[in-house]
C-alpha cells in the first residue's frame, strides 16, 4: 500500500500522513485553501473512494490573528472595532454581544431607544447576512443569477447601515452605553420603502433557488444531522434549528426587547441541507416582521448614556450571548478592575457548526461537499479568530 | 413553525416542473427591468454624510490653521497605533500645544472612527476620499498637519457646524 | 421538566462548593479535575444541561495555575452553569470530555495549544489553529513574540 | 424578376450551380481534369465556413454575455466598441498574446493535440448545415448520421485534455464529461431518428423540405424538448456544466490550459452552442423555410432563438449532481425518447 504522494509539497503534514493508511483505490483530494467553495481560507483534506467521501480532515489556522491575545493589551473601547472583524457579515451581532457584556460588567442600563436601534440594526444585519449566504450558495450550486438579485437587496440594506454608522460591513457602530450618532433622518423613510418591497424579493429568491427542482434534488435528504448530534456538536442558529429544534436565543434567553416582540422561530423537520436553506429564507421573513414592529414602536429619548471616558469595570466576569445570523455569538469577558480586560473568550457559531462537517459528510459524494458546506454558512475568520 | 414536507410521487414531479417554469419566468421578466449598475467612474454613488474615507485634518476657516492641540488622545485610542504625533516646540524650547508632524499610517488604519470621536477639538474628520490605492508604500504614511487639507461640500459644512456647536447631531 | 428551584437544589446537594462570581448570574461549581467527567455526565443526563457553550482556560501566573472554565446551558430549563477547577500551570493534565460533548473535541484542542495543557484520552490531540513550528503558549500572560507590536502605554489621562 | 439580387438571396443554390457549370466548362476548355474545379469550389466553401465560424463565435459570445447581463439586471460588456461589440475581439486578442503554459508533468503531445481535436470535430459539422435553399456545402445523403458521428469526436479531445494535464481535477472533469456526453447521445439519437422517420430521409436538405413551414416542433413537441435537453447536455452547458463545475473541480478539464489553447476550447464550446441551435432548427423548426425573409436569414434567426433558450436555461438553473445527471438521462430521457419513437412509428404507419 504505497503512501499516496501528499499534495502539500515535500513535508507530509501529520493529518495527511495519518489519513493515508486507506486502501489503494482511495485518493486524497485537497479542497482549499484557495478553493471557491470554502468561503474563505480553509483547507479540507478529503479521503475519497471514487466520488464518495470516506473521511474529511479540516485544516484551520490560516486566518488565526490571535485576537484574544490582542484584546488583553487594549482598552475596552479599542476592542469594539476588532469584534466586527471576526465575522464581517454579522458585525452588528458581534458588536452587540461584546458591548452588552461590558455594560453588564458596569451594571449600566441603556435607554429604551438604544435597545430599539440595536434591534433594528441587528435584524437588518441578519437579512443582509442571509442574503449573502444565499448569493454565495447559489454560486456554489451553479446558479449565478440569484447572486445578482440578492446583492441588489443587500445594497439597499448596506446603504441604510452606512448612513447610520459610516461603515457598510465592518460598521463599528455600537459603543458602550449606546451610540455616538442617532439614526439619520433619512433612515425611516428608506426602511419603510425597503419593508414594502423586500417581501416580494424574498419570495422571488426563494422560488428561483430554494424551491427549484434541481436544488431540491441536490439538497433534500442530503447531509442530515439529528437534533441530539447537533446539540452535542454545540451547533446553533439555522444549522441547529434545521434539525427540528426551534431553539433561538431571542426566545431561549431573551435579551434587550425581544421578549416583547412577536415573531416565530422557523424549524426544519429532518436536519438536511434543504431544511437549513428553508430556515434561513423563513428567518428573513420573520426579521421583516420584527423590523416593522420595532419601527412602529420606536420611542423618543436619548441615544446614549454618558459613559465615563475611561471605562474601568469592577473585577468580575460575565458571559453575554446574542443570536447572530449564524448562531450563538457570545463574549466571556473577565475583568480585573483595570482599563484592559484580563481575558476575553469569543464563542463563535461557525467554530462549532463546522466541527460537525466530518460526521455529516461521511458517505456522501464530493458534489455534496459543496452543497453541505454552503448550507453551514461558514465564515472562516470566525473559526480561526 | 415547521418546514413543509417534501411532496410525494406525481405531486413531486408536477411541483418540480412548476418550479422550473416559475424560475424561467422570473429571469425572463427580469430582462425588462432597468439595470441597477452604476457605471463607475462616469457616474458615482452619492456618499452618505457619515461616510468614513481617509482621515484628514482640515484647515479651520476661522483660524486659518488646523485645530489640533497635540493632546495625544487620538494616539492612545487608535486600536493599532496608526497615528503618531510630534509636539512642536516654541523658539525657547518649551513645547507648544501644536503638532510639528501628524503622521497618519493609511496602510494600517482600519477606518474605525474612534480617533474622530475622541478628539475634543474636532480637529480630525474622516473625509470622502476612498480611492486610496497607491503603488508606492511610502505614500501610505501621510503628514496630516503639513497637508493643509481644505474640506468642502456637505462634509465641510457638517464638520464646521459641529465645532461651532450649531449643528444638530446629524 | 424539573423547575429551576428543583434543579438548583439538586446542584447544591451534589456540589459542595457552589459560588457566585460577580455580575454573571450563572452559579460556578468548583470541582476536582479527576471527577470532572462524572459531574458533567450528571449535569447533562440528570439536569438536561445538554449544550456545552464553551470551554476555555484562564492563566493565573501568580498562583502558577491554569483555571479551566466550562459553561453549560440547558435548553429545557433555560439555566446556565459554570464548572471550574484549577490545574498546575506546567504539565497540567485534564480528562477529556470530547466523548460526552462532541464540541469539546475542538475546544480542548484549541485550549491545549493556546495554554499548554494536555487533555488525557483526547482522540485527536493535534494542533488546531497554530502553525506546527510555533513554540510557547500564546495566551499565557508571559508569552511574547518578536513581531507582536507594543502599543503605547495607556495612562489614564 | 430573376435579377441577380433576387437569386443571391432567394435561390443561392441555383446561382452557385450556375457558377459551377461555367467553371467546369472553362476548366474542360483548358484541359484541366474536372476534379480541380471541384476542389477549388470545396476550398471556397471551406473559406466561407471558416469565415462564418469566426464571425459567429465573436457574435455569439457577446450575445450570451449581453443576454445573461440583461437577465441579471446589469449591463454586460459596454466598454469596447459600440454596445461592447468588440469586447470578444479584445478578449481573443488578449488570449493570443498571453503566455501559453504547458505543465511540466503534462503528457506534451496529447496536451497540445486535445484542443485541436475538439475544434476539428466542431468545424467538420458545418459541412452538412443547410443554411439556405441549396446553400449546403455538401448535402450528404447520410447528413444526419454524419452530424451525430462527428459531434461524438469532441469527447475524445476533452478526455485527452483532462488526462494530459496530469491534474486530479482535470482528470475527474474529463471523465465526467465523457460519461455525460455518451449517456445524453443515446436519447438525442433516438429523437433524431423519429424526425428522420417523419421526413423519410436522412439528408438534411430533404428533412427541411419535407417539413411543413412551421416545422416538426408542433408535431413532435416532446421530441423537441428532449432534443433541447440532450443537446444542452452534450455541449456541457446549462444545468449540465458538470465537467467545468467551478465550485467542485475548479474548472474541470480546462484547469491547466491557458492562452490560445484555452481559447480553442472556448471557441469550440460556443460554436457547438450555435450548432446545437442550427441542428434543432433544421430538425424541428423548418430550417430556412419561412415567408418573406430570405432563407439564410430565417435559418440564422431560428437558430439564434434556440440559442437564446439555451442561454436562458443556463442562467436560471443550478447545476445537477453527477449521479442525478446520469439517472435523468437513462431513467427519464431514454424511456421518453423510445416512447416518442414508438408513437411516431405508429403515426407514420397509420397516416
Amino acid at each position: 500500500m504505497s503512501d499516496p504522494t501528499t499534495p502539500t509539497g515535500g513535508r507530509a503534514s501529520p493529518a495527511t500522513a495519518q489519513a493515508s493508511a486507506g486502501t489503494s483505490d482511495e485518493f486524497l483530494l485537497n479542497v482549499g485553501p484557495q478553493h471557491p467553495a470554502t468561503h474563505g481560507v480553509l483547507r479540507v483534506v478529503v479521503t475519497m473512494d471514487g466520488e464518495v467521501v470516506k473521511d474529511l480532515q479540516p485544516h484551520l489556522g490560516y486566518v488565526h490573528r490571535g485576537l484574544e491575545k490582542l484584546f488583553e493589551n487594549r482598552t475596552y473601547e479599542q476592542i469594539i472595532p476588532f469584534t466586527d472583524r471576526t465575522d464581517y457579515l454579522s458585525a452588528i451581532a458581534n458588536n452587540w454581544a461584546y458591548v452588552m457584556a461590558v455594560e453588564k460588567l458596569l451594571g449600566m442600563e441603556v435607554p429604551k431607544k438604544v435597545e430599539y436601534i440595536r434591534v433594528l440594526m441587528a435584524e437588518l444585519n441578519r437579512i443582509n447576512s442571509h442574503l449573502l449566504w444565499l448569493a454565495a450558495y447559489g454560486l456554489d450550486m451553479g446558479a449565478f443569477t440569484p447572486f445578482l438579485y440578492a446583492f441588489r437587496d443587500r445594497e439597499e440594506i448596506n446603504t441604510m447601515i452606512e448612513e447610520a454608522s459610516g461603515g457598510r460591513l465592518t460598521t463599528n457602530y455600537f459603543r458602550i452605553g449606546g451610540f455616538i450618532h442617532d439614526l439619520p433622518p433619512a433612515f425611516f423613510p428608506r426602511l419603510k420603502k425597503f419593508l414594502g418591497r423586500f417581501g416580494r424579493a424574498v419570495d422571488e429568491l426563494d422560488t428561483l433557488l430554494v424551491e427549484n427542482a434541481i436544488f431540491v434534488a441536490r439538497t433534500r435528504g442530503v447531509g442530515i444531522i439529528s437534533r441530539e448530534r447537533a446539540i452535542s456538536y454545540g451547533m446553533s442558529g439555522p444549522c441547529l434549528r434545521a434539525s427540528d429544534a426551534p431553539l433561538d436565543l431571542r426566545r431561549e434567553a431573551p435579551y434587550s426587547i425581544y421578549g416583547s416582540l412577536e415573531f416565530e422561530i422557523p424549524a426544519g423537520r429532518n436536519g438536511d441541507t434543504w431544511d437549513r436553506s428553508w430556515v434561513r429564507i423563513e428567518e428573513m421573513r420573520q426579521s421583516l416582521r420584527i423590523l416593522r414592529q420595532a419601527m412602529d414602536g420606536f420611542p423618543e429619548g436619548e441615544h446614549r448614556v454618558r459613559a465615563p471616558r475611561n471605562i474601568e469595570p469592577p473585577a468580575g466576569e460575565v458571559y453575554s450571548a446574542v443570536e447572530g445570523p449564524r448562531g450563538e455569538v457570545g463574549f466571556y469577558v473577565v475583568s480585573d478592575g483595570t482599563r484592559k480586560p484580563y481575558r476575553v473568550k469569543m464563542r463563535k457559531p461557525s467554530f462549532s457548526n463546522f466541527s460537525a462537517l466530518p460526521e455529516i459528510m461521511r458517505g456522501l459524494k464530493i458534489a455534496d461537499l459543496v452543497a453541505v458546506m454552503g448550507s453551514l454558512d461558514l465564515v472562516v475568520p470566525e473559526i480561526d479568530r | 413553525m415547521q418546514a413543509p414536507l417534501a411532496p410525494r410521487g406525481i405531486a413531486l414531479v408536477l411541483s418540480g416542473l412548476a418550479s422550473l417554469g416559475k424560475g424561467l419566468w422570473i429571469t425572463f421578466s427580469a430582462m425588462f427591468r432597468k439595470s441597477i449598475t452604476v457605471s463607475y467612474p462616469e457616474k458615482r454613488v452619492v456618499l452618505p454624510l457619515r461616510f468614513r474615507g481617509r482621515l484628514v485634518m482640515p484647515i479651520d476657516p476661522d483660524k486659518g490653521d488646523n485645530r489640533c492641540t497635540a493632546c495625544m488622545r487620538c494616539v492612545k485610542v487608535c486600536p493599532n497605533h496608526s497615528i503618531d504625533i510630534d509636539k512642536a516646540s516654541g523658539p525657547d524650547g518649551k513645547p507648544l500645544s501644536k503638532p510639528a508632524s501628524y503622521r497618519y499610517n493609511l496602510g494600517t488604519c482600519i477606518f474605525c472612527n474612534l480617533c474622530v470621536e475622541t478628539c475634543p477639538f474636532f480637529a480630525i474628520v474622516m473625509s470622502d476620499e476612498h480611492e486610496l490605492a497607491t503603488a508606492d508604500p511610502s505614500r501610505l504614511v501621510i503628514d496630516l498637519a503639513a497637508e493643509k487639507y481644505r474640506l468642502q461640500g456637505k462634509k465641510g459644512s457638517w464638520w464646521q457646524k459641529k465645532f461651532r456647536g450649531t449643528g444638530e447631531e446629524a | 421538566m424539573r423547575d429551576t428551584a428543583d434543579i438548583l437544589a439538586a446542584i447544591r446537594s451534589r456540589f459542595p462548593r457552589v459560588e457566585n462570581r460577580p455580575v454573571d448570574p450563572a452559579p460556578s461549581l468548583v470541582v476536582e479535575p479527576e471527577k470532572l467527567r462524572e459531574h458533567l455526565l450528571f449535569l447533562r443526563d440528570q439536569l438536561s444541561f445538554h449544550h456545552l457553550v464553551f470551554l476555555t482556560a484562564l492563566d493565573r501566573p501568580a498562583e502558577s495555575e491554569l483555571e479551566l472554565v466550562y459553561r453549560l446551558f440547558s435548553y429545557e430549563s433555560r439555566l446556565s452553569v459554570m464548572v471550574r477547577f484549577r490545574v498546575p500551570r506546567d504539565a497540567g493534565r485534564v480528562p477529556t470530555v470530547s466523548d460526552l460533548f462532541r464540541t469539546a473535541e475542538w475546544h480542548e484542542r484549541e485550549t491545549a495549544e493556546l495554554f499548554g495543557l494536555e487533555f488525557t484520552g483526547h482522540p485527536d490531540p493535534r494542533r488546531l489553529l497554530l502553525p506546527d513550528d510555533l513554540e510557547g503558549y500564546p495566551l499565557r500572560k508571559d508569552f511574547t513574540h518578536p513581531n507582536m507590536p507594543r502599543l503605547p502605554e495607556v495612562t489614564s489621562t | 424578376m430573376e435579377t441577380f439580387l433576387y437569386k443571391l438571396f432567394y435561390d443561392t443554390g441555383a446561382l452557385i450551380d450556375g457558377w459551377h457549370a461555367a467553371a467546369n466548362a472553362a476548366g474542360a476548355a483548358r484541359g484541366w481534369p474536372p476534379l480541380v474545379v471541384d476542389i477549388l469550389f470545396q476550398l471556397g466553401w471551406a473559406v466561407a465556413a471558416a469565415l462564418f465560424l469566426a464571425l459567429n463565435a465573436l457574435f455569439i459570445i457577446w450575445f450570451e454575455r449581453k443576454v445573461a447581463a440583461k437577465m441579471q439586471l446589469r449591463r454586460g460588456p459596454n466598454r469596447v466598441g459600440p454596445f461592447g461589440l468588440l469586447q470578444t475581439l479584445a478578449d481573443t486578442g488578449k488570449l493570443l498574446i498571453k503566455e501559453d503554459i504547458i505543465p511540466t508533468a503534462a503528457d506534451r503531445p496529447v496536451f497540445r493535440a486535445a484542443p485541436f481535436v475538439v475544434l476539428a470535430a466542431t468545424v467538420l459539422l458545418f459541412v452538412v448545415l443547410p443554411f439556405g435553399k441549396g446553400l449546403i456545402p455538401a448535402d450528404l445523403n447520410i447528413g444526419v448520421v454524419y452530424f451525430l458521428a462527428i459531434s461524438g469526436i469532441s469527447v475524445i479531445g476533452i478526455l485527452s485534455g483532462g488526462w494530459a494535464s496530469n491534474n486530479k481535477y482535470s482528470l475527474m472533469g474529463g471523465m465526467r464529461s465523457a460519461a455525460q456526453i455518451v449517456s445524453y447521445e443515446v436519447p438525442g439519437v433516438l429523437v433524431v431518428l423519429s424526425v428522420a422517420m417523419l421526413a423519410g430521409s436522412l439528408k438534411m436538405g430533404d428533412i427541411v423540405r419535407a417539413q411543413p413551414s412551421y416545422g416538426y416542433a408542433l408535431l413532435q413537441p416532446v421530441g423537441f424538448i428532449l432534443f433541447l435537453i440532450a443537446s444542452n447536455a452534450e455541449i456541457n452547458r446549462g444545468p449540465f456544466d458538470l465537467p467545468e463545475a467551478d465550485s467542485e473541480l475548479v474548472s474541470g478539464f480546462v484547469t491547466e490550459y491557458s492562452a490560445m489553447r484555452f481559447a480553442f476550447f472556448f471557441l469550440a464550446e460556443y460554436t457547438n452552442l450555435f450548432l446545437a441551435g442550427a441542428f434543432a432548427t433544421t430538425l424541428f423548426l423548418g430550417g430556412w423555410r419561412g415567408p418573406l425573409l430570405p432563407p439564410v436569414v430565417w435559418f440564422l434567426l431560428k437558430s439564434y432563438i434556440v440559442v437564446f433558450v439555451l442561454i436562458w436555461i443556463r442562467w436560471t438553473f443550478p447545476r445537477l449532481r453527477v449521479d442525478h445527471l446520469m439517472e435523468f438521462s437513462w431513467k427519464v430521457l431514454l424511456p421518453l425518447a423510445l416512447l416518442n419513437l414508438l408513437v411516431t412509428a405508429v403515426l407514420v404507419k397509420v397516416l
